[in-house]
């Protein structure tokens, strides 16, 4: 069902719900190219040579996410074990908490 | 009025427990000998606290008793070495009075109940009366006052468990022959110099010179206070008296009896004999330091291996008056306040954990360690207090026992013996192993009967909080302890010509230097 | 012992003096030898007498154990409460001199009360004890010896 | 000034008064207002030194009070007071009490004038906080928090040590500034680092954080590392190796966070990584940047804190917080979901107090002109918001409703939750949208504007096509949501590496050096064996039976001692 228009919800989540969708992309999108284009049109005040750079903090930022996403892949294949891994000394293995042992908690 | 009365409080702090014992009798009501015990006991705490104020600054008051004057008459002579350890046995007399009303009603026979008192007090009177005193024979007559109504006291445990007869009759043997040396001591000394009276003692010896008698007379008076100390291997009579006597006595004794006795060490040790002559320095030294550093370990190793707790604490008791006596030893300024202080520090450590023990019997009628699995939910505060105490006998920081174990290793260094810092150390993690075998039983394991167990009752709990905030407080706060025990340090170094007496007070340097 | 015909005469003879000289050796003790150590003693004797002559019960009935105990505790209250009154007199503990007009006299009553205070214990702790080891049921009988 | 009560005693003070009140409102509105009532304690305190002690001879500050404590007191108290609103609803005593002596001992260690104080708050932090873990009751929270409390014992015991030897070569016990060099330093260095969880010595940090209550974990987000911090603020600022080790610190992390299930301890390798930013601002150690660590500590609590409570509440609600078990939850707890959000925004959005504070910090270490750490910085902040404000949102409420088919969808958070996530996103608001007000506040006097033009079109582009590149890989197919797994950080090197070298050892002693470890041991054996013969129960010296024996010995003594006695020379 789709959350947008199920009027069970909340009136946040159906809002929320409007944002999982293409709309948020395509609206981050559109502010992304317009601060990207202030760049051709406001001078900075560059402390380092390579933030002169046209679009430098634009794509050092996306780059970062690419290089970190790459990161954590190889990471994960290299280090990733089973939640098992540490039993019983550890509570990743452990079952979801129970309603009233949260309760507790 | 006050004033009138406080003239005479040197007096007073023994008449007023001596009055009150025969009244026990005399009146023969339980409750009523309680309501006089714990008034004695109280008022006689405030007597001390007024002497330990009025002495603390150094200042000595002598009181003549029948106003005969020394040296031929008795005198009572208050110093802030004597007026501290009075407050340490008053102080603790209280809390026990109060403590002892719920505690002996299941271990001793309700119709001993006013015996008992009257044997409390009686022994109450004869402690203080030891420590108070300035006369030699005195002291003896006082010890023997306060060892016949421990005897008794120890008996009383027979409710319990018979072997209380047995334990009391081996201590009375023991005690006895330890109090025949001292008073052989006594005698050679009085053969020497025809007085009895301790300074005057003092100031004769001084002038006769070194002999043999005098010699033999320490001798004897160095064995047989050993004795009462419980200095190792002397210290046979102890676990018994400790672990068959009713808890409330063990309580009492192993916070004040011993103490009282390594207080009249120090004194003869200090200001009567004086160590002009090196050979009390050399006994302390090739006899005492090993013997300490035995106790320190032997004892403790014994008590991991115990099976009750009781015993468990009594051999604990004496791996610390290893530590005293160590202390003592080392002959320098640091050693003797670590001496005191942990005089002090123990007796509170000690006395809270015998009644958290107290407590445990009283409800479950057991003091075996696997008698008491899973204590820790069913008495909470009782095993919090044993636990928070236990932490004070191992010596972790912010407790007492820290306290007198810092002092006590500046002691060992400042004579540089680094070897010696290194084995309390080592003793004080076997202090670890034998409190967390507690532990872990009280906490851990499985509770050992399904039987709901009741918590304390609050007669009982309350004493044995003031002693284990003490006991944290003076971990914290040692002005008190501190002030006390080195300016008893200070007067009994005075007493004596110790040439080494440094002026290293440990940690004299403010912070921010 | 109820067949021992002479011994039981001869005690019989013999109490009243005990008691007399012990009272004699108390209240002399401040002029020659004796005090309330010895006499109390010797007091206490004329009583275990009487129990070891005359039986256990007899002497119950005399001195009933819970008096005697409250002696004991009798005596060493008039000993301290002599010293106690001496403070309220304005002397010292035991200080006996405050007791009348003159320190003489005051050594005197002192003395003598302190010892009868000492006196009383004594012969009441003897007489304790007597009752504590006679009242023992015994663990070999008698006849098993 | 001395009649103002030490505010770490308001907190302990009401940790001992607190079992005695009856369990319920009264109880929490009470637990409420001990924070409160600090804070304002804070508040009116002035400059200057006070409440000194004596201990063991040593003469002690309980009260040192500049503006770098304050700043610290304050968030500390008001972070607490944050946490308590949001832990409303716990009836659990221990953790009542734990937490006010937690945050007592914070603020006590914050307002220490020298290091026996600071020691004894420090360890009362640790003491303190490892309940906040034991209480969730399982075995493995057992453990973990064994873990952690060895380890954050183990920082106090050096920290003990270094104070020892930093005393025995200077003689002061002064917590103030040190210069790195002597051994004693060092160590204190080493004692600051574990609980700023330096490279290596973090892992007890997203072992044990995820391992915590609910509320617990919020708790334990705002003290231990920020007094870490202070502590390195006000020792070791301009300490040059404190900027690499920062600078690995803002990488490490980062990487684990990016890649991790548990949403938790994603938010615990991204407070480590927001610790590596603070710690190399401590390293620039300028009047600026020692303001950025000021003010980065301060918003970071706040948003730390409303991100790790947005994920107690999704834990509270469905039992998990793994990202392979959620997905979806926007429409059962809506409020919550945008909080989260809101928490994500806050640590770099213009008018948050996160872009003022890492403004700050970045501009500090521009000045000082370190283009490859300001580069790192750069990175670190792009990819803590890919990480903490896009990735960790995105995985707990959007995507696939993992709910669907489940009898009962999850229930919104408890009103008290919602409140306590309100009134910090709020909070994290009003600082950002008054920087003048916020700047007065920190220790130094620098005039210093975040809002430029320029910071703020910057700060923008780097967030927006951090979410773009996030959301075009998440399309692609190169982001994907997390399998079931944990990944091995370097704490496999003690809990694994060091088990198997162990058993390995076992393994060659057994075969190789058979022969001589089976004398070994049995010469051990017989040894122990030898100890338990003379000291058990049976043992020699455990009897105490015959008085015989004891008659013996006095007579050895006495004879010993006469002898020696007479030995002297007259």
């Amino acid at each position: 069902m789709n959350a947008k228009t199920d009027t069970s919800l909340p009136a946040i989540a159906r809002l929320l719900g409007r944002l999982d969708g293409r709309m948020l992309f395509w609206l981050l999108v559109l502010a992304g190219v317009l601060l990207a284009l202030s760049d051709f049109a406001y001078h900075r005040h560059e402390i380092f040579d390579f933030e002169a750079v046209p679009l430098f903090y634009a794509g050092f930022a996306a780059a970062s996410v690419l290089v970190l996403v790459l990161a954590g892949g190889i990471f994960r294949a290299l280090f990733k074990r089973g939640e098992n891994f540490y039993a019983p000394f550890s509570t990743d293995s452990e079952p979801p908490l129970k309603a009233q042992e949260r309760d507790h908690a | 009025m006050l004033s009138a009365i406080l003239a005479h409080a040197p007096a007073l702090q023994t008449v007023v427990p001596l009055i009150a014992a025969p009244l026990c009798v005399l009146f023969g009501r339980r409750h009523l000998a309680w309501a006089i015990t714990l008034a004695a006991s109280l008022i006689s705490a405030l007597f001390a606290a007024y002497l330990l104020a009025q002495t603390l600054d150094g200042s000595v008051i002598s009181y003549e008793l029948g106003g005969w004057a020394p040296p031929l008459g008795i005198e009572y002579r208050i110093d802030a070495v004597n007026a501290f350890v009075l407050f340490i046995v008053a102080s603790v007399g209280a809390l026990v009075a109060l403590y002892a009303r719920e505690s002996i009603e299941q271990e001793i026979d309700p119709a001993l109940h006013v015996y008992f008192y009257t044997a409390f007090l009686l022994c109450l009177t004869g402690l203080l009366g030891v420590t108070i005193t300035g006369d030699a024979f005195n002291v003896f007559v006082f010890l023997e006052i306060s060892s016949l109504s421990t005897y008794t006291l120890v008996a009383l445990g027979a409710g319990r468990d018979q072997r209380a007869l047995t334990a009391a009759y081996n201590y009375l043997i023991m005690g006895t022959i330890g109090a025949t040396f001292f008073v052989i001591g006594i005698g050679f000394l009085y053969m020497l110099t025809g007085t009895l009276n301790m300074a005057d003692l003092a100031e004769r010896i001084a002038a006769l010179g070194d002999n043999r008698t005098l010699r033999i007379a320490f001798v004897f008076i160095f064995v047989g206070i050993g004795l009462k100390l419980a200095m190792f291997p002397l210290h046979l009579w102890l676990p018994n008296a400790y672990s068959y006597a009713p808890s409330v006595v063990s309580v009492f004794l192993a916070a004040t009896a011993t103490k009282v006795a390594v207080y009249v060490m120090l004194r003869f040790l200090f200001t009567v004999f004086g160590f002009d002559y090196g050979f009390q320095a050399a006994t302390l030294q090739t006899i005492v330091v090993p013997l300490a550093v035995i106790a320190m370990f032997a004892s403790s190793i014994v008590a991991i291996f115990q099976s009750d707790l009781k015993r468990m604490l009594a051999y604990s008791s004496v791996a610390q008056i290893g530590y005293i006596l160590l202390g003592i030893s080392l002959l320098n300024k640091p050693g003797l306040t670590a001496g005191i202080i942990h005089l002090f520090n123990h007796a509170v450590i000690k006395g809270a954990l015998f009644m958290a023990v107290g407590a445990f019997v009283y409800r479950i009628g057991s003091s075996r360690i696997e008698d008491l699995r899973g204590i820790g939910k069913q008495m909470p505060w009782m095993a919090a207090a044993f636990v928070a105490a236990g932490l004070g006998l191992i010596g972790v920081p912010l407790t007492a026992g820290f306290i007198s174990k810092w002092y006590l290793i500046q002691a060992t260094l400042d004579e540089g013996a680094w070897w010696l810092a290194l084995l309390i150390v080592g003793s004080s993690l076997l202090a670890v192993i034998y409190v967390w075998r507690v532990v872990e039983a009280m906490y851990l394991a499985a509770p050992v009967q399904d039987a709901p167990v009741k918590k304390a009752p609050w007669s009982m709990i309350v004493p044995t909080w003031i002693m284990v905030l003490a006991s944290l407080y003076f971990g914290i706060n040692t002005e008190l302890t501190g002030k006390a025990a080195s300016t008893a340090a200070d007067l009994l170094i005075q007493a004596t010509q110790i040439e080494k007496a440094p002026e290293t007070v440990p940690g004299a340097p403010a912070a921010g230097e | 012992m109820h067949h021992h015909l002479i011994l039981r005469v001869v005690s019989k003879m013999l109490i009243p003096p005990i008691l007399l000289y012990a009272l004699y050796v108390q209240f002399h003790g401040d002029f020659g030898p004796g005090g309330g150590f010895q006499a109390g003693v010797i007091f206490a004797v004329a009583f275990i007498l009487y129990g070891i002559v005359f039986s256990l019960d007899h002497l119950r009935r005399a001195v009933p154990p819970h008096i005697v105990r409250r002696f004991v505790a009798l005596g060493l209250l008039i000993y301290a409460g002599v010293g106690v009154a001496n403070l309220f007199l304005g002397g010292n503990f035991l200080d006996y001199s405050t007791l009348a007009h003159d320190a003489k006299h005051g050594q005197h009553y002192g003395i003598l009360l302190v010892e009868l205070g000492v006196g009383i214990t004594v012969a009441a702790v003897m007489i304790s004890i007597f009752f504590a080891f006679a009242s023992r049921p015994p663990t070999i009988k008698d006849t098993d010896w | 000034m001395p009649d103002i009560f030490p505010p770490a005693l308001i907190f302990i003070a009401a940790a001992i008064v607190l079992p005695v009140l009856p369990k319920g409102n009264l109880r929490a509105l009470f637990l409420l207002a001990v924070p409160l009532v600090a804070a304002h304690e804070i508040w009116q305190l002035s400059e200057g030194v006070t409440h000194t002690y004596e201990l063991l001879g040593y003469s002690l500050t309980l009260m040192r009070v500049d503006q770098l404590s304050i700043v610290f007191g304050l968030i500390f108290s008001f972070a607490a007071f944050l946490a308590l609103l949001y832990a409303w609803h716990v009836k659990d005593t221990v953790q009542q009490v734990t937490t006010l002596l937690y945050a007592g001992s914070a603020i006590g260690a914050v307002f220490a004038g020298d290091f026996v104080t600071l020691f004894i708050f420090w360890e009362g932090t640790a003491v303190a906080s490892v309940f906040l873990i034991w209480a969730r009751g399982t075995e493995g929270a057992y453990y973990t928090g064994m873990r952690y409390l060895i380890i954050q014992i183990a920082s106090g015991v050096i920290l003990v040590a270094g104070m020892a030897l930093h005393y025995h070569e200077t003689g002061s016990l002064a917590f103030g500034a040190l210069t790195l060099g002597s051994l004693g330093t060092w160590a204190i260095l080493i004692a600051f680092g574990i609980k700023a969880a330096f490279p290596l010595l973090h892992t007890w940090l997203p072992d044990a954080y995820p391992a915590a209550t609910p509320t617990g974990t919020v708790v334990l987000s705002i003290f231990t590392t920020k007094l870490a911090i202070y502590s390195l603020a006000r020792s070791f600022a301009g300490t040059e190796i404190l900027i690499y080790i920062g600078t690995v610190m803002v990488f490490w992390p980062l990487i684990y966070a990016a890649a991790e299930n548990d949403l938790r301890r994603v938010l615990a390798y991204a407070l480590n990584n927001q610790l590596g930013f603070m710690v190399i601002a401590v390293g620039i150690g300028t009047p600026l940047a020692l303001n950025g660590v000021a003010a980065h500590a301060v918003a970071h609590i706040l948003y730390k804190s409303l991100l790790f409570m947005a994920m107690g509440a999704v834990l509270y609600r469905t039992g998990t917080a793994k990202a392979s078990g959620l997905g979806g939850l926007y429409r059962s707890m809506p409020i919550t979901a945008l909080l989260c959000i809101v928490g994500g925004l806050a640590m770099s959005t213009p008018l948050f107090a996160g872009f003022v504070s890492k403004s700050l910090i970045l501009s500090s270490v521009a000045k000082a002109y370190e283009p490859l750490i300001w580069a790192a910085l750069l990175f670190g902040s792009a990819g803590i918001f890919y990480v903490a404000g896009v990735r960790l949102p995105y995985l707990a409420f959007f995507g696939e409703d993992k709910f669907a088919g489940a009898p009962e969808r999850p229930k919104e958070a408890p009103w008290n939750m919602l409140l306590a996530m309100g009134l910090t996103a709020a909070s994290c608001f009003a600082l950002g949208l008054m920087p003048a007000t916020f700047m007065s506040f920190l220790p130094y006097d620098v005039a210093y504007d975040a809002y430029t033009p320029d910071h703020i079109l910057t700060q923008l582009q780097v967030l927006s096509f951090t979410a773009i590149a996030f959301f075009a890989l998440w399309r692609f197919g190169l982001i994907k949501r997390p399998a079931p797994g944990i990944l091995v950080d370097s704490d496999w090197l003690n809990r694994r590496l060091a088990l198997a070298i162990v058993k390995l050892g076992a393994y060659i002693s057994r075969n190789m050096w058979g022969l001589m470890s089976r004398t070994a041991t049995r010469r051990l054996d017989a040894f122990l064996a030898s100890i338990y013969r003379a000291h058990g129960p049976q043992g020699p010296l455990a009897r105490s039976w015959p008085a015989g024996s004891m008659v013996l010995w006095i007579a050895v003594l006495l004879g010993f001692t006469l002898i020696l006695s007479f030995s002297q020379s007259l």
